[in-house]
């Protein structure tokens, strides 16, 4: 039961995603074509992948925080700062070691677990409504970011640390494995764990969820430290892929690309049911749609024309009401009951 | 408060950037002890109102630290406002010098148009405003008092015609690609016209592929990823607005497993310190030089007026283009 | 009336949703001047029938006559233009709005143009009195009690000159004199030929109110039949479908009162209370016994299970738990300490409405246990199909949504939630709110069967007969307060728990 | 009239804003000279005018627990639609201005109807509208147009004296008189009361026979409306268009409607609120230009460090008196 509702959640973002695909295929013949060069696995493909890690990473996180109704617009800034940590602290070191790598990650993604900390406390304490809890962190933490790199674009000459976002493993982009790992760590945790059960009861109905023992502010708390984490890890992955740290643009309107790759994925911003299979499918359509833009040279000007559209039809594609109305799909559903303010949803 | 704030450059220092270095001990003598300044200062101090556009790239924060240092060198107030990119902010902060009574405003604009009310309230105010870097396009050129700034046309048509000496003897085509800047903003559109204005005149050049980079080293290397993988080798040349771009597309150009500046020429604009390195060892070919470090050119310009002295309206920033061969010379002497 | 013409008939309506037939034709007449009485259990198809009814699904079979001609009613709002008022069976109102604004919203007054809300206030205090109900109008729904939101929503049906008058388990959350009032009222619009459709779980009230009924069983229907001219034990084997033989058991009335040996103490609060919620009173529960909470509405029992349970923080008083000091202040402190709450509340403290019945059955448990150790699937199988199985939840599929479960279902799963826990002591407000009498009986005997095993239970509910059946030991609120502890002998009778309820004249 | 008597309770947020704002004013004044001045009040208003119209707007939007993404996008798109057809298609402004004011209605339509019907998430569809409104006015043209027009100029530069030798901006006028004309609907129409109905329980409102499909449809048309209307003001205040206009404003609008104690969970809100929201962000902006020194990444820490010390005072005010409602 709980599969087949899975199945039609994914089904429509996969379509969508393999016609993008598609498309590249009458412009580029070799675009699904993946060869070996120097022991490194290129192809089309393969850059999606790997140009995405960074989305896909946030998007998780992403996907926790909306399923218990919130919200996180702080991972744009989040990204810029751990980027920033990052690349500092192994900015003015020319040593060959991998000492400083391990410092600059902990240090960065230390940081990003307290940032998110900070949120969580904001939301689920203090009680402020988390667009606005973490819209503050979203405008000081570009700022913290700059002050950090002193507002200039610092290049890093650290060779260990461009192997985070641009080195190879078994011949696939390392970053592809980061994501991979942070993938499976949240569906074990959420799944294997009751805490999925727990973010969704806290994001469907937060006063039964508390009369029913459940600490819902721990679970918000939690959430928002691994959406921080996440956007943390994407930070350094971005940093590392050009050897820099870019305090202003790093991550700029990263936040909405993912709140759309997690919906896109089938999660209700009203919160409950979250699928994180879905978000990485909405990230790779997004991904995907960037690179095709790109590389069938469409006018720079019409980039947002062109998204816009694709984001509709993904979105009429998931709504239920469209399918019936268009291809007369699916039985007819009640009119108002289930249909409450949930949005894209099949149940 | 201005104490954390002055304690907060602090912080700057020690994550280590000279500018700031510089420009934090001036700023706090400043902001402390103004009063005693002013003493010292027999006449003419002057209170000066500078709003920046933003911090969205490298260059613009050199310019930023250039103009402010100057401004306080000299011994003037500064009132520093930054714009955080948004034209309406911008139009604040001059509306807020006017009601401060500063001696002269400094600005660069956001983009070229919308300015002409908040101008002529200044010029009522009899407030005389210099434009830095972007000029305004207002017929009335008596609202301000002159312009001191690079000509992005200019650099774009530098940039074609090393182009076309550098091709002069190779037969076409040759395959151009071009990282433009944040769609919209004046230098992106202006380096564009200025380039494709002196490569159209020969049908060899074709350009591609034209797409937004978003100045950003990221966005550069991945549009140039994409690029490279639709176009691969018979891309000849890469146009970039500006260095950061550039980099990110050397990067790309490496990863793809061709040699940057040898397989593929590298234009770039903006000659920051980064360019001159990446020239020098040879994965550049050439860059334009768009100086941001015009801060005391300009104080003495403000001086001489307030002097009553005469300026002409329109003053350029000496720049020049430099190549890969000059770069290795060049390199220690480059500021930032 | 029978040779008049139907004011409604609805032929052979069938509705179907993804897995579940609600309603396999299915028929209903209405004659002006009747009250008419759907029966069924919980699931048979009541609610829906009347959302076909109004508009909120979409009839997938069947047609609707109205005053002889078909309609087809495919909006609330149309259901309404019609003249077809209706209360569902959840509070449907705004909780953010005022009750006045509840009262009108949709059919406001208006004056030069414009709201007039003095207008309003007053016509919608007046038709409060008319419910004896006075409440300041001007807050917010939010701040009453599910019963006075029900009694809102009520005065909200009257408010409009409607032909046919739709109420859908009206009486659930209301106690007698609510009642009363509403029938009174019911009456006289009888009187002005309008066609009522009354649902409810209580015979009597059926008894006494309605003069015909329809019967469903799990979405069929069963027949339809003078009130009068039909008895209990044979209208509820029509409901249950079951002979009259078999239900003896269920029937007689004698599930008596399990008189606790132990005098053990269980829990002990003394001085207990709340500022502006409930006055500070002491409270003795011992080990196996059923303590009772009568009082009217808003008399403050809600509020008292609530601070017991830590749902609100009391701001004086201590409480031991079997000797031991406790402070609770959350409901979590409550629960590791063994203590279940089932709210009064179902829709909005009850229910996760995105969640299958067996997750919303594992819930308090497993918060029990934590968030790391998770459950087994098949544990949480086997602890879904016992309970759906006990308490005949239907339809008998734990990966059902919640929410598309009837009201009655829901409450439950309400119940089973806190029984898993095992609790030593289980507070329930009004747990057998919507509940048929199956299941009722069902949950009586489950709450003796705890109490013989020596657990505590302290026992919400509006009807006093319940409470006198079951209880050991009764506490009579009365405005916020604590006034009366009685010992539940033979000789204790209704007459005397009502007098101390209503205050003791 | 409805709230008089539970003022205090339900009206309590926007108290706080309010007593928060003249708070912040007294700061700036004192720290400032020339701060204490009408005029920095009053520019308050110019410098806005635009925020405050959309704000209204997305008041009704968020109270009927949606939102908008799209309006920032749609002020750069009506600038530019207004610019290139006065200044290129060389058409009055009779025919200009209305033109342009249908642009974001048409939009906020469609956007309404696809929300409605097809049971979208209004976060995307809008967000989908921004891409589109930013998209279109790029390839409207990529440059930025100036006008030069003597209506346009009368508009702009136009100066509306205020006693004390202090003076307004028509575009002042405008949105005040929309605010006035939004507050009158909220609370005293049945569209007004729809829409909080709506946001209170979009279900029991359907149960209830409220037009909820009309109602929410129109409420995006508003919001749309609004966005034009301020895209009119703010090319009225830039004298020309362009595509990257109010870039991001449609955060800053929604920071002033929720500062303004308006309920992102919808159902609960008040358009007085979202203006003193706007006014909030406003004085933040002029503090720290007032301030003066603050680089551009001390400018960034500063907004935000005055955003959260505001939001949690709020919460605190909040508190404390539903402690006291609580008790009383
Ligand atoms: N939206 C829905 N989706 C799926 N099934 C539903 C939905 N609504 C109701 N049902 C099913 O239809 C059947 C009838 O439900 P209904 O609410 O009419 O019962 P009822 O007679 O009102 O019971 P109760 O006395 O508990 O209110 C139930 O089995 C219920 O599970
Ligand atoms: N007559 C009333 N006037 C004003 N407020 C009331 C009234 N009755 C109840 N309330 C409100 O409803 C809330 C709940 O009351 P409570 O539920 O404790 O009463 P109760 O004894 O549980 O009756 P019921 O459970 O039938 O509602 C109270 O906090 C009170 O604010
Ligand atoms: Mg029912
Ligand atoms: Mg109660």
């Amino acid at each position: 039961m709980l599969k087949g509702m899975m199945k039609t959640k994914l089904f429509w973002p996969i379509i969508v995603l393999i016609l993008i695909l598609v498309i590249n295929l009458f412009f580029d013949r070799s675009f699904f074509s993946i060869e070996l060069r120097n022991g490194h696995l290129t192809g089309s493909l393969i850059d999606i992948l790997n140009r995405g890690a960074p989305l896909i990473l946030i998007s998780i996180g992403m996907t926790l925080v909306i399923a218990t109704k919130g919200i996180d617009l702080s991972v744009g800034s989040i990204i810029a700062m751990s980027g920033a940590i990052g690349a500092m602290t192994v900015a003015d070191t020319a040593s060959e070691g991998s000492g400083p790598l391990w410092m600059a990650i902990g240090l960065s993604l230390i940081i990003c677990l307290v940032v998110g900390g900070w949120n969580g406390l904001l939301v689920s304490r203090v009680g402020v409504q988390p667009i606005v809890a973490t819209l503050i962190l979203m405008v000081a933490g570009r700022g913290i970011a700059q002050l950090i790199t002193g507002g200039q674009i610092t290049t890093v000459y650290y060779e260990p640390y461009s192997f985070i976002g641009g080195g190879y493993l078994l011949t696939l982009p390392f970053s592809v494995f980061i994501v991979a790992f942070v993938f499976l760590m949240a569906v074990l945790l959420t799944r294997k764990t009751a805490l999925g059960l727990f973010i969704e009861s806290v994001g469907s109905n937060a006063d039964a969820s508390r009369l029913a023992g459940i600490n819902s502010k721990n679970i918000m708390l939690m959430v928002y430290m691994f959406s921080g984490l996440c956007a943390g890890v994407a930070g350094l992955i971005l940093s590392s892929n050009v050897m820099s740290a870019d305090g202003n643009n790093a991550g700029l309107w990263f936040e909405l690309d993912a709140i759309l790759a997690v919906v896109i994925g089938g999660t209700s911003l009203m919160g409950g049911r979250f699928y994180l299979m879905g978000t990485v499918i909405g990230a790779l359509i997004i991904q995907s749609l960037t690179t095709t833009i790109y590389s069938i040279g469409v006018p720079a000007e019409t980039n947002l024309v062109v998204k816009a559209l694709v984001v509709l039809v993904v979105c009429l594609l998931q709504s239920a009401e469209f399918r019936r109305k268009v291809f007369g799909i699916g039985k007819v559903k009640p009119t108002g009951e289930q249909k409450g303010r949930e949005g894209v949803t099949l149940s | 408060g201005s104490t954390d704030e002055s304690s907060g450059n602090g912080e700057n220092t020690d994550n280590g950037t000279e500018q700031t270095a510089e420009d934090t001990k001036p700023e706090e003598t400043n902001s402390d002890t103004e009063e005693k300044e002013s003493d010292d200062q027999s006449a003419e101090k002057l209170v000066i109102g500078f709003s920046q556009v933003g911090a969205e790239s490298e260059w613009r924060t050199a310019n930023t630290k250039s103009i402010q240092n100057a401004i306080k060198d000299a011994g003037h107030e500064l009132k520093f406002s930054d714009a955080q990119q948004k034209q309406e902010n911008q139009i604040k902060a001059i509306r807020s010098f006017i009601t401060q009574k500063v001696d002269a405003i400094v600005f660069s604009p956001v983009v070229e148009t919308g300015f002409e009310t908040v101008l002529r309230e200044a010029k009522d105010a009899g407030i005389p405003v210099f434009l830095v870097d972007r000029a305004v396009d207002v017929d009335d050129d008596s609202l301000w008092v002159t312009f001191l700034g690079s000509d992005f046309v200019e650099e774009g048509r530098k940039a074609g015609n090393w182009l076309v000496e550098e091709m002069a003897d190779q037969e076409g085509p040759v395959n151009i690609v071009e990282l433009q800047g944040t769609v919209g903003s004046a230098p992106a559109i202006d380096r564009k016209q200025g380039f494709e204005e002196i490569v159209s005149k020969e049908d060899k050049f074709e350009i591609i592929k034209s797409q937004t980079g978003d100045f950003t080293r990221a966005k550069g290397k991945e549009v140039m990823e994409a690029f490279l993988k639709s176009d691969g080798e018979n891309i000849d040349v890469l146009y970039s607005h500006n260095y950061d771009m550039a980099i990110g597309a050397i990067q790309a150009i490496e990863e793809y497993g061709l040699k940057p500046g040898e397989d593929i020429k590298i234009i770039g604009v903006d000659a920051v310190r980064g360019a001159f390195e990446a020239m020098a060892d040879g994965k550049m070919n050439v860059t334009i030089e768009c100086n941001p470090l015009f801060g005391p050119q300009l104080v003495e310009l403000i001086e001489k007026h307030a002097a009553g002295g005469e300026i002409e309206k329109r003053i350029a920033v000496e720049e020049s283009m430099y190549t890969m061969d000059q770069a290795e010379e060049l390199l220690p002497t480059r500021k930032y | 009336m029978a040779q008049q013409l139907a004011k409604l008939e609805m032929k052979n309506i069938v509705k179907e949703f993804p897995g579940v037939k609600a309603l396999s034709d299915v028929q209903l007449s209405l004659y002006p001047g009747e009250v008419h009485a759907l029966m069924g259990e919980n699931g048979a198809g009541k609610s829906t029938l009347i959302k076909v009814l109004t508009g909120v699904y979409s009839i997938d079979q069947g047609t609707v006559t109205l005053e002889g001609k078909q309609v087809s009613i495919n909006s609330p709002l149309k259901a309404q233009e019609l003249g077809i008022s209706t209360v569902y069976q959840e509070v449907n109102l705004c909780s953010n709005l005022s009750v006045t604004e509840n009262i009108f919203i949709g059919r406001e007054i208006k004056k030069y143009g414009r709201l007039a809300w003095k207008e309003m206030n007053q016509h919608a205090e007046k038709l409060l009195e008319r419910l004896q109900l006075n409440i300041d109008v001007t807050k917010l729904l939010s701040s009453y009690s599910v019963a006075i939101q029900q009694m809102v929503a009520i005065a909200r049906a009257l408010n409009v000159s409607a032909k046919i008058l739709i109420l859908d388990e009206p009486t659930s959350s209301l106690d007698r004199d609510e009642v009363q009032q509403l029938f009174a009222v019911m009456r006289q619009l009888k009187k002005d030929g309008l066609a009522i459709v009354f649902v409810s779980h209580f015979l009597d009230q059926i008894y006494e109110i309605t003069d015909r009924l329809t019967v469903l069983r799990n979405g069929e229907w069963i027949g339809e039949y003078k009130t009068e001219a039909i008895d209990r034990m044979e209208l509820v084997s029509k409901m249950i479908g079951k002979d009259l033989a078999e239900l003896e058991a269920i029937s007689s009335k004698t599930t008596d009162i399990s008189q606790s040996d132990t005098l053990e103490s269980m829990l002990q609060a003394n001085e207990v209370g709340l500022n502006g919620k409930i006055s500070p009173f002491d409270l003795e529960l011992r080990k196996g016994e059923i303590y009772g909470l009568a009082g009217l509405l808003g008399s403050g029992r809600t509020e008292m299970a609530r601070v017991l349970f830590g749902a609100d923080k009391a701001d004086k008083g201590k409480m031991t738990i079997n000797g031991k000091d406790v402070h609770f202040t959350t409901p979590r402190s409550a629960i590791l300490n063994k203590i279940g709450f089932c709210s009064e509340n179902r829709k909005t403290e009850g229910i996760i409405p995105e969640l299958t019945v067996r997750e919303n059955m594992i819930l308090a448990i497993q918060s029990v246990y934590g968030w790391f150790r998770y459950l087994s699937r098949a544990k949480q199988m086997k602890i879904a199909e016992e309970y759906i199985q006990l308490l005949n939840i239907r339809p008998a599929n734990p990966e059902q949504l919640i929410k598309n479960l009837s009201g009655g279902n829901q409450q439950k799963v309400m119940l089973a939630r806190w029984l898993v826990t095992n609790p030593d002591l289980l507070i329930l407000d009004e747990p057998t709110r919507g509940i048929d009498i199956g299941a009722k009986t069902e949950i009586m005997k489950l709450m003796t069967h705890l109490s013989k095993e020596n657990k505590s239970i302290l026992f919400i509910s509006s009807e006093i007969e319940e409470i006198l059946r079951t209880c050991d030991r009764i506490a009579v609120l009365r405005d916020r307060k604590k006034v009366q502890e009685f010992d539940n002998d033979r000789e204790l009778t209704q007459q005397d728990l009502m007098k101390e309820m209503a205050g003791g004249m | 009239m409805i709230n008089r008597l539970s003022l205090d309770y339900k009206q309590l947020p926007l108290v706080a804003t309010i007593s928060l704002f003249v708070l912040m004013f007294s700061f700036g004044s004192l720290r400032y000279t020339g701060f204490f001045s009408t005029q920095v009040f009053l520019n308050l208003f110019i410098n806005n005018a635009f925020l405050i119209v959309i704000a209204v707007g997305m008041t009704f939007v968020i109270v009927s627990g949606g939102i908008d993404l799209s309006v920032g996008s749609v002020i750069a798109l009506t600038s530019m639609v207004t610019a290139s057809l006065t200044m290129e298609a060389q058409l009055s402004p009779f025919i200009v201005v209305p033109i342009s004011l249908l642009v974001g209605t048409v939009l906020g339509v469609i956007q309404g109807a696809l929300i409605h019907f097809y049971n979208l998430q209004p976060f995307i569809v809008t967000l989908a509208g921004m891409f589109l409104a930013r998209g279109l006015s790029y390839m409207i043209s990529v440059e930025t147009i100036a006008i030069d027009h003597p209506f346009f100029n009368f508009m702009a530069n136009s100066q509306i004296p205020v006693p004390g030798g202090n003076f307004i901006s028509i575009s002042v006028v405008i949105a005040l008189i929309v605010v006035f004309i939004a507050m009158f609907v909220a609370h005293f129409t049945k569209f007004g009361r729809n829409v909080y109905a709506i946001g209170g329980s979009e279900q029991s409102a359907m149960l209830m026979g409220l037009p909820v499909a009309r109602t929410k449809i129109l409420i995006y048309t508003l919001s749309g409306f609004c966005a034009s209307l301020a895209g009119l003001i703010f090319t009225f205040y830039m004298l020309s268009g362009y595509g990257l206009h109010a870039n991001g404003m449609e955060l800053d609008t929604i920071a002033a409607v929720v500062i303004g104690g308006t309920l992102l969970t919808g159902g609960a809100g008040y358009v007085a609120g979202s203006v003193v929201g706007v006014l909030i962000l406003g004085i933040i902006q002029t503090i720290i230009v007032f301030e003066g020194t603050l680089s551009s990444w001390w400018t960034k820490i500063a907004i935000g460090a005055l955003l959260l010390l505001f939001i949690v005072l709020q919460r605190v005010i909040v508190w404390r008196s539903e402690k006291k409602h609580a008790n009383g």
